[in-house]
C-alpha cells in the first residue's frame, strides 16, 4: 500500500461511495456529504504533499500499462483542479445542508441532491485524473447526466426546458467526443495521452478526430457560441446545484481540452485553431458580458458572466500552444488561465451560493428586491464583493494573478489583443457585478418586506470560497510552483 | 538656498536679535487681543505695537544683518539707512493713528479683529523695510496688503464693504503679479537676496541669466504690483475708495505708511540702469501727478481729496525713482524716500485732521486750519518747510522739461490741499473740543514733516543746506503756491463761486466701470457649462447590448446551435489541416 | 475480409432503416423503424466477429432503447396536447445542417479511408489473458483491463436513473415507479409474461457465467433479466417496487458498491483495482454476479420512469 | 528589522481595518481604542523611521508573488514623506471621525474600510516595484467605494458608482501600462533604473500616456475628474480621506515615481512627454478653478478645488527640474493639510448647524469660530497667501517652470491664485460679513471634532512659516530630491 | 482498392453519423432528437468496430468491443434520462418540443 495508491484511492472513489450511500439511505444526506468531504479531503491533502514532494504521480489502474490499461496520471494540474473542486464542493455542501436537510419524511429533491452532487464530484475528480481518451469519455458522460438532473432538480417547466437544452448539447459533444476518440483509437491503436503524444501526426484521421473532440468539448464548455443553453440551465437550478455547475462543470470539459490540445495533439495545434479558439473566448468575453449587463435577476448575471469568463480560458490556447509553447512566456500564459479556471471556480461558486442565501432571505432573486440587503445579509454581500474582485481580476485575488500572467504572456508574445480584451472583460465584469452590489448597499424601500435571517455560519460558506479566491492571488507564489509540476512542453521557468 | 545653514537651537536668529523683535511683537500685541480680558477694551494695545520699530529707527544701528534660516525660506533682515528712516517714520506714523483711534474709536465694531489686523498690517508694513529677502519681503508686502482689508472693511456699511471688496481684488491682483515677477527674478538669480534679484534682472543675456523677455516681464509685474499699493496711476483706484471707507486712523496709516511699501518695494527692487524702464515710470509718474489732482478737485469727500492728493504725490516720488533707475543714480533713490519720508509724516496729519474737523470749535479750530494750509504748503513745497527740502532732494534727479514739470507739480499739490482746506472748513463741528489723544498726533506728526527733514538732510543729501537758502530755489519753492492761489481765488471769487461744477468723477473714477466689468466676467464663468463627460449611462451601454441579445435569440434554438456546432468542426478541421 | 453482397446489402438496409427512422414524418414510424435498424446493427456486428457487441446491442440498443422510445412516445402523445408539425418548408438552416452534415461526413469516411495501418491491441490482450482471470477476452477489457470504465459506466446508469427520480412530481415520491401494467389478464401478452419469466432467468444468468468464457456478461445478462422483470410487471404479475424501498435500493447499489470497494482494496497492492490473477477469475464472477443484479434492476427502474402519484392509480 | 519594519507599519493599519469589522456596532470603546490604537503605534514607527532613513538606513522587504516577481516593500525618503503625510492625517481624521460620527450606525464597516484605504496608501508610499505600486492602488480603490457609498441613499450610490467607472478603466490602462513596460525590461523596480529602451519610443510614449490615463483618475486630471466632486456624497471624513489623505495623493505620488523612477528624467525629456503632462495638469489646474467658482455647495466648491490643487503636485513633477519636484512633493504635503482643514470644517458647518450651501455660510464667524477661523486659514492657504503652506510650493514651482523652460507655467500660478481667491473670498467674506440669518451659537463640541481642524489649521501656518526649518515638509522634499534625483 | 467488410461498415458508419447529425439538429421534436441520437451513436460504435476489424489475420480487436458495450450503456443511460425529461417537460408544457422550437415562438416560420 503506498501513499499515492491511498490517496488517488480515496480521491476517486469516496465521491461515488458517499453517493451510492446516499441512494442507499435517503435521510443521511447531508451527514454522508461530511463523511464524503472529510475522507476525499484526506486523500487530496496526501496527493498534494506528494505531488508537492515527489512530483506527478502516475498509477496504472489494476497494474495494466498503457496502452492495455488505463493510467491515472496526477500531475500539478490535476492537483489543483481537485483541490480547489475538494473546496468547492465542501463550501457548496456545507450551504446545501439546510435547503436539502434529511428530514422527517423523504423528500424527492432532498433525496436526489445528495447523490447528484456525491456523483457529480466523483466524476469531476474521475475526470481529473484520467489520463485515457476513453476512460474521460465515461467520466464526461455521468458528469454531464449528473449535472443534467442537478439542472431539472427544481422541477419547473422552464428549468426542464433548460434541461433539456442543455442535455442537447451534452449529448452532440459526448457523440462528437466519441467520435474522434474513436478515430483516435483506429489510426492509433490507443487512448492513452502520453502514447497518443507521441502517436498523433497530422493525418486526416487526427485531424477529423481533433475537430470533433474540440467541437464536442467546446459545446459542453459553452463556448461562445455554444453557450445558449448555459444561462437558463445555471440560473434555473437551485443555488448549490449552480455553483456546482457554473463553477466546476465547465471546467472539466476544458480540462480535456487542455489535456487534448497539449499533451495529446501537441503538433497539430496549427496557429489557425489556436486563433479561432482564442477568438471565440475574446468574443464569449465580450459578449457574455453585454448580456450579462442587461440581466434584471442576480443568477441570470452570474450565469452569463460564467459565458464571459470561460472565454478567459480560451486565451491559453494563442498563448501557451502550438509555436507558443516552447517560448518562455508558456508558462505564465499556461498557469494564468489555470490560476483563472480555479479562481474563477471558487468565486463563481461562492457567487452563486450568495444568491441562493439571497433568495432564501426575499424569495427571488429579482435585482430591485436586492436593495439594502446588506443589512440583512452583511457577510454574504462582503463575500459576493470579494468574488466580484476575483471575476474583476482586480489585485490582491487570484484572477488578478490569471489576469497579470496572461497579459505579460500576451505582450511577450506580441499578441497585446489578448491583453487588451481582457481588460476590457474586466471593465464589464466590473460593469455587470457593480448593479447587483450597488444595489444591495442601497438604502432598502420603505415598504419593502423585511428579509428573513439567515445564519451566519451558512453565509461563511461562500465567504470562505470568496476569501479562498482572494487567498490564491495573495499567495500565488506556491500554487504557481505547484501547478508547474508536469506541465507539457517547456521546462518550468520564471517570467523572464 | 536648498541648503540652509542649520541653527544651534532652532528658530532662534543669527546676528542682532532685535530686528526679528520688531516684527513679533506687534504680532504678540496682536494675539494679545483675542485674550479674554484684554478683549474688551483691545484699541488700547495699539500704541504699544510700533513701539520696538520706533526704537530701532531711533538707535540707528550700523548696517546690520539678521538672519534666521528655519523661518519662511530663510529670514534676512538689514538695517539700512533707507530702510531705517522710513521704518521710524512708519512706525511714527503707526503710533500715532494707534493713540488717536483709542479716542477715536469709542465704540468700535468687533475691536478685537480691528486690533489684530491692525497689528498684523504693522508687522507686514515695518517688514517691507527690513527684508533683505524676496520672501520676507514678499510676506510682509502680503501682510500690510492684505491684512489692511480688514481696515477698510472695519465701518462694515455698503460702502466700505464695496471699497474693500474692490481694494481686495486689487490687492490680490497686485500679489499674484508680485509673486511671478519674483519668482522669475529667484530663478534668473538662483537666490532669495533682493541684491540678487535686482541684479539678474539688469544682466547681460547669456548662460545662466534670464532672457531678455523674462528681465522685461519681471519688471513689469514688479512695477505693477508695487505700483498698485504706490498708488501709480492706473492702478490707483483703490485709495480714493478705500480712504474715505476707512475709520480715520486707518485713512492715516493708509495713505501715510501703507503706500509706502509700494515706494519702498519699487526702490529696493527695480534695477538701476534700466533705462526704458526708468523713462517710463518718469512718465506715468508725472502724469500721475497731474491727472490724479485733476481728479482729485471734482470731489467733495475730504478723505477722497486727499487720497487723489496722495495719488497724485507719489506719481512724483515714482517719477524720481524712475529717474533715478534711469540715469542709474542711487542717490535720487535715496531721495525719493526722503520725499516719501515727508509725505507719510504731512499726509499721516492731514488724515487725521480730518477726524479731528468734526470736534474742533472756535480758535483752535482756526489754528486746525493753520496747520493744515501750513501742512498744506510744506507738501507743495514752500520754503522753510520740511517739504522744500523735500522737493529739494529731488530736484537734481530732473532736468529741462521733466524738472519743470515737477516744479510746477507743486501747483496742482497746493490746488488740491486748498480743496481740502475749503472743505475743511465747511465741516460741521458735532463735539466741543477734541480729546488730548486726537489733536496730539495730529501736532505731533505735522512737527515731524516740517521739522524732521531739516535733520535728516545731512543723512540723505551730501549737498549742504544752505544749498536751499538760493534765490532759485525760493522762487521754485514760492511761485507754484501763488499761482495756486491765485487760481483757488479766482475759482472762489464771488462771481464764480458755486458756478464751476466739475464733471461728476465717482471716488475712485474707474473703479465702477472695471468692477462693473469684472462682475459680468466672473458671472460669464460661472454659467459657463463645460462639456464634463457624464457618460455613465445605463442607457447607453444597453443600446450597445441590442444586437447581442438579438443574437442571442437567434442561437437559442438547437437547429442554429446545433448546426453552428458542425459548422465549427468544419472549421476547426479546416484550420487545422 | 472481402465484402460480400450480404455486406453491401446489409448496409443499404441499414442507411434505409436509419433514414426512415431520422427523417420519416411520424414518430411512431420512426420509432418502428428504429428498432429494426437496431437489429440489423446487431446483424453488422456478427459480421464484424463482435458477439459481445451484436448482443449488447440487440439487447439495449434496440431493445430497451426502442421499449425506452415507445413508451415515451406514448406518454408523451397523452400528455402533449399538440403535436409540432415539422417543418413544411426548408429553411436555409436546413439546407445548411445537410451540406454540414455531408461535409463532416465526407471528412470523416475520407480520415476513415486514410486510416494508417491498425495497431490493434489484439495481442496485448491476448499475452494478459491467462493473467486477467476471464477466458473471453472482451470480459477481459471489461472487467480487468479496462474496469474503471465499466466501473465508472455502472455508476452512470445508476447516475441516469437519480436524474430520471428526479424527475418526479414532489407528492408522487416515495411511490411505485411509473410503468403500470397495461394487458388485460389473458391477454397475449399476460400469458407471455407468465412464460418468459423463467427462461429469461435462466438465459440472463447463462449470459453472465458465460461471460467470462464466451461472449455474453453483466451488461447482456442484466438486460436480460430486467426484459424478464419489466414484462412481469407489464403482464400484471408483480407490481412495480417503490423507489423508497430498501431492497430495491440495496440492489441498485450493491453492485457497483462491491465492484468500488475491490476496486478500493486495490490499495494494498499499491495500485487500484487491482485483481490478483491467483484470484481473479472468481473475482470477476463474484463482481458480474452483482453487477448483474444492480444493472438489471437499474434498466427496470429507467424503463419504469419516475413514480407516479398514487390517486392517478 | 529592515524587512520587519515596512511590514510592521503596514499590519498597524491591516490589523485594525480586519478586526474592527468584527465588532459590533455598541462596541465603540474597543473601536476606537483599536483604530487610535494603531494610528499612534504607525506614527511611532514612522518617526522612527524617518530619524533612521535620515540617517541613511534602507528598509526593505520581499515577497515572492510568482517567480521572478516580487512584491517589495522599500522604504525611501520619498515614500517616507507620503506615508509620513497619511500617518498623521489618519490619525487626526479617525479622532474627527469618531466624534464626528458618535452613535451613528455602520461604523465598524467605516472604520474598517477606513483603515484599509490607510493600509492600501501605506502600500503604495512603500512600493518598491510597479507591481506592488499597482496592487495596492487597486486595493485604494476598492476599500474606498464603500466609503463614498457610506450613507448609502441614492446620491451616494451614484457617487459609487461614478467612482468606479472612473477609477476601474484607469486601472486598466495602468495594468496595461505596467505589463507593457515589464514585458520589455522584466520586473521594475524604483530604486533601480530599468532600461527602457528596449522599448521604442512610440510605445514609450503610448505607456507613458497609459501611465496618465491611470494615474490621472486619482489624482483627478481633467477630463478624468469627473468622480470627485460627485464623491462629495459621502461624509466628511470620507472626503477627508479622498483629498488629504489618500485617493488623490495616491495618484500625484504615482505620477512622481513614474515621472522619476520608472522612466526617470532624461527620458521623459527625451521622449518629449514632460510637456505635454505639464499643459494637461495647467488646463486641470485652471479648469478646476472655474468649475469651483461655479459651485453653489461648499463641498462641491472644495472639491473643485482639489481637482485644482492636485495638480500642482503633477505639474510639479511634470516639469522634471529639481525646484519644481521640490515644490510638487512639498504641496502634496501642504495640499494635505490645507484640504483635510477644509473638509474638517466643512463637516463641522453641516453636522453642526447644516450649513451646506455657500450663501449658508452668511455670519457663521460669529457662530462657529474656531471653525470659521480654521476655514479661513485653509483657504487662505489655498489662494497661496503668504506665509501659508501653498505659497510655498507656489514658488517652487514657478521656479521650477522657469528652470525648465516652460516659463508659461508662472501665468498658470498666476491666474490660479486669482481664480482661487475667486472662488474663496467670497465664502470668507460671507462666513466673516455676511449677514447672519440665525443668530443661534450651534457648539463646536466635542473637542474631537474641532481639536483636528486646529491642529491641522495650525500646520499648515507652521508648515509654510517654518518652511527653512530642517524637519519641514520642504526641507524633506529637498532632501528627497538632492538625494534621489539629482545626478 | 478491393471494398473489405471493413471498409464497407465503416462507410457505412460514416453515412450514420452524417444522417443522424442532421436528423439531430434538424428536429423540432425532442424524441425524434433522441432517436437520431441513437443514430448517430451507432454509427460511431458501427465506424470504430470496422476500424477494429481492419486486421482480419488478428481478428476484431477485443478493446473496441469492450469500449463500444460501455458506449452502448452509456448511450441508453443519456437516452432513458433525456426521454424522462422529455415527458416530463411535456407535462408541464403540453408540449414535445422546446418553447425555442415551438412553431408558435418561432419568427422564422410563422406559417400557420
Amino acid at each position: 500500500m503506498t501513499a499515492s495508491a491511498l490517496a488517488l484511492a480515496l480521491i476517486l472513489t469516496a465521491p461515488l461511495f458517499g453517493a451510492l450511500a446516499a441512494m442507499l439511505m435517503g435521510r443521511r444526506g447531508p451527514a454522508i456529504a461530511l463523511a464524503t468531504i472529510i475522507a476525499t479531503a484526506a486523500g487530496t491533502l496526501i496527493l498534494l504533499v506528494i505531488i508537492a514532494t515527489e512530483g506527478a504521480v502516475h498509477l496504472a489502474i489494476g497494474g495494466w500499462e498503457a496502452p492495455l490499461g488505463i493510467q491515472l496520471r496526477a500531475d500539478g494540474l490535476a492537483g489543483g483542479f481537485i483541490a480547489t473542486t475538494a473546496l468547492v464542493m465542501g463550501a457548496i455542501l456545507a450551504v446545501a445542508a439546510k435547503p436539502f436537510a434529511g428530514g422527517k419524511t423523504e423528500r424527492r429533491s432532498a433525496y436526489t441532491f445528495w447523490p447528484l452532487a456525491l456523483l457529480l464530484w466523483g466524476a469531476l475528480n474521475a475526470i481529473f485524473l484520467s489520463g485515457d481518451l476513453f476512460n474521460l469519455y465515461v467520466g464526461l458522460e455521468l458528469l454531464t447526466l449528473v449535472a443534467v438532473a442537478l439542472v431539472g432538480i427544481e422541477g419547473k417547466r422552464e428549468t426542464l426546458a433548460a434541461a433539456l437544452r442543455y442535455m442537447m448539447f451534452a449529448l452532440m459533444g459526448s457523440l462528437l467526443y466519441l467520435l474522434g476518440a474513436a478515430l483516435l483509437y483506429a489510426a492509433h491503436g490507443t487512448l492513452d495521452i502520453a502514447l497518443l503524444a507521441e502517436r498523433v501526426g497530422s493525418a486526416p484521421g487526427d485531424i477529423v478526430a481533433a475537430a470533433a473532440i474540440t467541437g464536442g468539448l467546446a459545446a459542453k464548455t459553452a463556448l461562445f457560441p455554444f453557450h445558449a443553453w448555459l444561462p437558463p440551465a445555471h440560473s434555473g437550478a437551485p443555488a448549490p446545484a449552480s455553483a456546482m455547475l457554473s463553477g466546476l462543470v465547465p471546467k472539466a470539459s476544458f480540462y480535456i481540452l487542455l489535456r487534448f490540445w497539449f499533451e495529446a495533439a501537441p503538433d497539430l495545434a496549427g496557429s489557425g485553431v489556436l486563433m479561432l479558439l482564442g477568438g471565440l473566448g475574446a468574443f464569449a468575453m465580450v459578449y457574455g458580458s453585454l448580456l450579462a449587463l442587461h440581466q434584471d435577476r442576480l443568477k441570470l448575471i452570474i450565469a452569463y458572466s460564467t459565458v464571459a469568463q470561460l472565454g478567459y480560458l480560451f486565451f491559453i490556447f494563442p498563448l501557451a500552444g502550438g509555436e507558443s509553447a516552447a517560448q518562455p512566456w508558456a508558462a505564465g500564459a499556461w498557469s494564468g488561465a489555470i490560476f483563472h479556471a480555479l479562481s474563477h471556480a471558487m468565486a463563481k461558486a461562492s457567487m452563486f451560493l450568495c444568491a441562493g442565501l439571497i433568495i432564501e432571505a426575499i424569495g427571488h432573486d429579482r435585482l430591485p428586491g436586492m436593495k439594502g440587503i446588506v443589512r440583512a445579509l452583511p457577510m454574504t454581500v462582503f463575500a459576493f464583493a470579494l468574488a466580484a474582485i476575483t471575476l474583476m481580476g482586480l489585485p490582491p485575488s487570484g484572477g488578478f494573478t490569471a489576469k497579470y500572467l496572461m497579459m505579460t504572456a500576451s505582450f511577450a508574445a506580441g499578441q497585446p489583443f489578448w491583453a487588451l480584451m481582457l481588460i476590457l472583460a474586466g471593465l464589464l465584469a466590473a460593469a455587470y457585478l457593480y448593479r447587483p452590489l450597488a444595489l444591495a448597499f442601497a438604502l432598502p424601500d420603505e415598504d419593502a418586506p423585511a428579509p428573513k435571517a439567515v445564519s451566519r455560519a451558512r453565509q461563511f460558506a461562500p465567504l470562505a470560497l470568496a476569501l479562498a479566491a482572494i487567498l490564491l492571488g495573495i499567495l500565488s507564489a506556491a500554487p504557481f510552483a505547484f501547478i508547474q509540476i508536469g506541465r507539457p512542453g517547456a521546462a518550468v521557468e520564471g517570467l523572464e | 538656498m536648498m541648503t540652509p545653514e542649520t541653527a544651534v537651537i532652532p528658530f532662534w536668529p543669527q546676528g542682532p536679535v532685535w530686528p526679528m523683535l520688531v516684527l513679533i511683537w506687534p504680532l504678540l500685541i496682536g494675539a494679545l487681543a483675542g485674550v479674554p480680558g484684554l478683549r474688551e477694551k483691545p484699541i488700547r494695545l495699539l500704541p504699544l505695537a510700533p513701539l520696538p520699530a520706533l526704537l530701532l529707527a531711533l538707535a540707528r544701528p550700523a548696517d546690520a544683518t539678521t538672519q534666521a534660516p528655519d523661518v519662511l525660506l530663510g529670514v534676512i533682515l538689514t538695517t539700512d539707512t533707507l530702510g531705517l528712516t522710513l521704518l521710524g517714520m512708519t512706525a511714527a506714523i503707526w503710533l500715532a493713528a494707534g493713540l488717536y483711534a483709542i479716542a477715536y474709536m469709542k465704540a468700535p465694531r468687533k475691536p478685537a479683529v480691528f486690533t489684530g489686523f491692525w497689528c498684523l498690517t504693522l508687522t507686514g508694513n515695518l517688514g517691507v523695510f527690513l527684508a533683505a529677502d524676496a520672501v520676507t519681503f514678499y510676506v510682509s508686502f502680503a501682510a500690510v496688503s492684505l491684512a489692511a482689508y480688514f481696515l477698510v472693511v472695519h465701518d462694515g456699511t455698503p460702502k466700505a464693504l464695496r471699497a474693500a471688496r474692490i481694494y481686495i481684488a486689487l490687492a490680490i491682483f497686485g500679489e499674484a503679479m508680485l509673486l511671478i515677477g519674483f519668482v522669475i527674478a529667484i530663478a534668473g538669480s538662483d537666490s532669495l537676496a533682493i541684491a540678487d534679484l535686482r541684479a539678474t534682472l539688469t544682466a547681460p543675456a547669456g548662460e545662466g541669466t534670464l532672457h531678455p523677455a523674462a528681465q522685461g516681464l519681471a519688471i513689469a509685474l514688479i512695477i505693477i504690483g508695487f505700483g498698485l499699493k504706490a498708488g501709480l496711476m492706473p492702478l490707483h483706484l483703490w485709495l480714493p475708495l478705500a480712504h474715505p471707507a476707512a475709520p480715520t486712523p486707518a485713512s492715516a496709516v493708509l495713505s501715510g505708511a501703507i503706500v509706502k511699501a509700494g515706494i519702498i518695494g519699487l526702490i529696493r527692487f527695480l534695477p538701476e540702469g534700466a533705462v526704458d524702464t526708468g523713462v517710463l515710470l518718469m512718465v506715468i509718474g508725472l502724469a500721475s501727478a497731474y491727472i490724479a489732482v485733476l481728479l482729485g478737485l471734482t470731489q467733495s469727500n475730504l478723505k477722497a481729496v486727499l487720497a487723489y492728493s496722495t495719488v497724485s504725490q507719489m506719481g512724483l516720488v515714482i517719477a524720481v525713482i524712475g529717474a533715478g533707475i534711469a540715469a542709474s543714480d542711487p542717490q535720487a533713490l535715496l531721495a525719493a524716500g526722503y520725499y516719501a519720508m515727508h509725505h507719510g509724516f504731512a499726509k499721516a496729519a492731514l488724515f487725521l485732521s480730518v477726524g479731528l474737523l468734526a470736534v474742533t470749535r472756535g480758535g483752535a479750530r482756526i489754528a486746525l486750519l493753520a496747520g493744515i494750509a501750513l501742512l498744506g504748503a510744506s507738501v507743495a513745497g514752500l520754503p522753510g518747510t520740511g517739504g522744500a527740502l523735500a522737493k529739494a532732494a529731488v530736484k537734481p534727479a530732473f532736468d529741462g522739461f521733466a524738472l519743470m514739470l515737477v516744479t510746477a507739480s507743486g501747483i496742482g499739490t497746493s490746488l488740491i490741499l486748498l480743496r481740502y482746506l475749503v472743505l475743511g472748513a465747511r465741516v460741521e463741528t458735532q463735539a466741543p473740543h477734541p480729546p488730548a489723544l486726537m489733536a496730539g498726533p495730529v501736532i505731533a506728526m505735522g512737527l515731524c514733516a516740517l521739522i524732521l527733514p531739516w535733520i535728516l538732510w545731512s543723512v540723505f543729501d551730501p549737498r549742504p543746506l544752505g544749498y536751499l537758502a538760493g534765490v532759485g530755489a525760493l522762487i521754485d519753492g514760492i511761485w507754484p503756491i501763488l499761482v495756486a492761489l491765485l487760481i483757488a481765488g479766482i475759482a472762489l471769487s464771488p462771481p464764480l463761486a458755486g458756478r464751476i461744477r466739475g464733471p461728476a468723477i465717482p471716488e475712485g473714477d474707474i473703479a465702477a466701470p472695471l468692477e462693473r466689468g469684472a462682475i459680468r466676467l466672473i458671472r460669464a464663468v460661472t454659467e459657463m457649462e463645460p462639456p464634463v463627460p457624464q457618460a455613465h449611462e445605463w442607457r447607453r451601454v444597453l443600446r450597445v447590448i441590442a444586437p447581442a441579445e438579438a443574437l442571442e435569440r437567434r442561437l437559442l434554438p438547437w437547429r442554429v446551435s446545433g448546426l453552428v456546432i458542425l459548422a465549427l468542426i468544419i472549421v476547426v478541421a479546416l484550420a487545422s489541416a | 475480409m472481402i465484402a460480400s453482397i450480404f455486406d453491401l446489402t446489409l448496409c443499404l438496409v441499414i442507411l434505409a432503416a436509419a433514414g426512415a427512422a431520422t427523417l420519416g414524418r411520424d414518430a411512431f414510424m420512426a420509432v418502428v423503424f428504429y428498432i429494426v435498424y437496431g437489429i440489423l446493427i446487431a446483424m453488422a456486428w456478427l459480421r464484424l466477429g463482435a458477439i459481445d457487441v451484436a448482443l449488447a446491442e440487440a439487447a439495449i440498443g434496440a431493445g430497451l432503447t426502442g421499449v425506452l422510445l415507445l413508451a415515451a412516445l406514448a406518454r408523451v402523445a397523452r400528455k402533449a396536447g399538440k403535436e409540432p408539425a415539422s417543418a413544411a418548408s426548408v429553411p436555409a438552416t436546413t439546407i445548411a445542417t445537410a451540406l454540414a452534415a455531408l461535409v463532416i461526413t465526407i471528412g470523416i469516411a475520407y480520415a476513415f479511408l486514410t486510416l494508417p495501418e491498425p495497431q490493434g491491441l489484439q495481442g496485448h490482450v491476448a499475452e494478459n489473458l491467462a493473467a486477467s482471470g476471464a477466458e473471453n477476452p472482451v470480459t477481459a477489457v471489461l472487467l480487468n483491463f479496462r474496469g474503471w470504465d465499466t466501473l465508472l459506466e455502472s455508476i452512470v446508469l445508476l447516475a441516469a436513473l437519480l436524474g430520471i427520480w428526479t424527475l418526479a412530481q414532489d407528492e408522487a415520491w416515495g411511490g411505485r415507479a411509473g410503468l403500470r401494467h397495461v394487458t388485460r389478464p389473458g391477454s397475449v401478452l399476460a400469458q407471455f409474461g407468465r412464460i418468459l419469466p423463467p427462461i429469461g432467468l435462466l438465459v440472463g444468468v447463462y449470459l453472465v457465467w458465460a461471460g467470462s468464457k464466451q461472449p455474453g456478461g453483466a451488461f447482456q445478462g442484466g438486460t436480460v433479466l430486467a426484459a424478464v422483470w419489466i414484462v412481469t410487471i407489464m403482464a400484471g404479475l408483480m407490481q412495480a417496487p417503490r423507489v423508497a424501498d430498501r431492497a430495491l435500493r440495496a440492489a441498485l447499489v450493491i453492485g457497483p458498491v462491491i465492484f468500488l470497494a475491490l476496486a478500493v482494496a486495490g490499495i494494498f497492492a499499491g495500485a487500484f483495482l487491482v485483481l490478483p490473477p491467483a484470484h481473479a477469475g472468481w473475482l470477476i464472477l463474484a463482481v458480474e454476479a452483482v453487477l448483474t443484479l444492480s444493472i438489471a434492476a437499474t434498466l427496470a427502474m429507467l424503463v419504469f420512469g419516475p413514480p407516479e402519484p398514487e390517486e392517478k392509480r | 528589522m529592515t524587512a520587519l519594519l515596512p511590514v510592521l507599519i503596514l499590519a498597524t493599519s491591516l490589523i485594525p481595518a480586519v478586526a474592527t469589522f468584527f465588532i459590533a456596532q455598541e462596541n465603540a470603546g474597543w473601536r476606537n481604542a483599536l483604530n487610535l490604537g494603531g494610528a499612534l503605534i504607525k506614527l511611532g514607527l514612522i518617526l522612527y523611521m524617518l530619524i533612521a532613513v535620515a540617517g541613511g538606513t534602507l528598509y526593505e522587504a520581499r515577497l515572492e508573488f510568482v517567480p521572478g516577481l516580487y512584491l517589495l516593500l522599500r522604504v525611501d525618503a520619498l515614500s517616507l514623506l507620503f506615508v509620513t503625510l497619511s500617518a498623521v492625517l489618519w490619525l487626526l481624521t479617525t479622532i474627527y471621525a469618531i466624534a464626528y460620527f458618535g452613535p451613528k450606525p455602520n461604523l465598524s464597516r467605516f472604520f474598517g474600510f477606513f483603515s484599509l484605504c490607510v493600509f492600501a496608501t501605506t502600500g503604495i508610499a512603500l512600493s518598491g516595484t510597479l507591481v506592488t505600486f499597482f496592487i495596492f492602488y487597486e486595493l485604494l480603490t476598492l476599500s474606498t467605494w464603500p466609503l463614498v457609498v457610506h450613507k448609502q441613499d441614492d446620491k451616494s450610490i451614484i457617487a459609487g458608482r461614478s467612482y468606479l467607472f472612473y477609477a476601474l478603466p484607469a486601472s486598466g490602462a495602468l495594468l496595461v501600462a505596467i505589463i507593457w513596460l515589464e514585458s520589455a525590461t522584466g520586473p521594475i523596480e524604483f530604486a533601480r533604473a530599468a532600461d527602457l529602451r528596449l522599448l521604442d519610443d512610440t510605445s514609450l510614449r503610448i505607456i507613458f500616456a497609459l501611465f496618465v490615463a491611470g494615474l490621472g483618475v486619482k489624482a483627478a486630471l481633467v477630463p478624468l475628474h469627473g468622480w470627485l466632486p460627485s464623491a462629495m456624497a459621502a461624509p466628511a471624513p470620507v472626503s477627508a480621506l479622498l483629498h488629504a489623505v489618500a485617493v488623490v495623493k495616491a495618484g500625484a505620488f504615482g505620477f512622481v515615481r513614474i515621472i522619476y523612477d520608472v522612466f526617470g528624467i532624461a527620458l521623459v525629456a527625451e521622449l518629449r512627454v514632460g510637456l505635454p503632462l505639464a499643459m494637461l495638469a495647467s488646463v486641470t489646474i485652471i479648469f478646476g478653478s472655474l468649475r469651483a467658482l461655479q459651485q453653489t455647495e461648499i463641498k462641491k466648491r472644495l472639491a473643485y478645488s482639489t481637482v485644482s490643487q492636485v495638480s500642482y503636485i503633477v505639474l510639479g513633477a511634470a516639469l522634471a527640474g529639481p525646484y519644481a519636484v521640490i515644490g510638487g512633493l512639498a504641496h502634496l504635503v501642504h495640499q494635505g493639510l490645507m484640504k483635510i482643514t477644509l473638509f474638517f470644517c466643512a463637516g463641522i458647518f453641516d453636522e453642526r448647524a447644516g450649513i451646506r450651501r455657500i450663501d449658508q455660510l452668511n455670519g457663521v464667524g460669529a457662530r462657529m469660530p474656531f471653525t470659521s477661523v480654521c476655514f479661513s486659514l485653509g483657504a487662505l492657504g489655498m489662494i497661496g497667501l503668504p506665509p501659508l503652506a501653498g505659497f510655498v510650493s507656489k514658488i517652487y514651482i514657478g521656479i521650477g517652470g522657469i528652470q525648465s523652460g516652460a516659463p508659461w507655467v508662472i501665468g498658470v500660478l498666476a491666474a490660479s491664485t486669482l481664480l482661487n481667491a475667486a472662488y474663496f473670498l467670497p465664502m470668507l467674506y460671507r462666513i466673516w460679513f455676511g449677514e447672519a440669518q440665525d443668530d443661534s451659537r450651534p457648539g463646536e463640541r466635542p473637542f474631537g471634532i474641532i481639536v483636528p481642524a486646529v491642529i491641522t489649521g495650525l500646520a499648515s501656518i507652521a508648515v509654510g512659516l517654518f518652511a527653512g526649518w530642517d524637519l519641514s515638509p520642504l526641507a524633506w522634499a529637498t532632501l528627497i530630491v538632492e538625494r534621489d534625483y539629482l545626478p | 482498392m478491393v471494398l473489405s467488410a471493413s471498409l464497407l461498415y465503416g462507410l457505412c458508419g460514416a453515412a450514420l453519423i452524417g444522417l443522424g447529425l442532421y436528423g439531430f439538429v434538424v428536429h423540432r421534436r425532442l424524441i425524434r432528437r433522441v432517436l437520431a441520437f441513437n443514430v448517430i451513436g451507432s454509427g460511431i460504435f458501427l465506424l470504430f468496430g470496422a476500424a477494429a476489424y481492419r486486421d482480419p489475420v488478428a481478428g476484431s480487436d477485443p478493446v473496441p468491443q469492450a469500449m463500444i458495450i460501455t458506449g452502448i450503456v452509456v448511450a441508453l443511460s443519456a437516452t432513458a434520462l433525456a426521454l424522462a425529461l422529455i415527458v416530463a417537460h411535456a407535462r408541464l408544457a403540453r408540449s414535445d418540443a422546446l418553447p425555442e422550437d415551438d412553431r408558435s415562438g418561432d419568427p422564422d416560420e410563422g406559417r400557420p
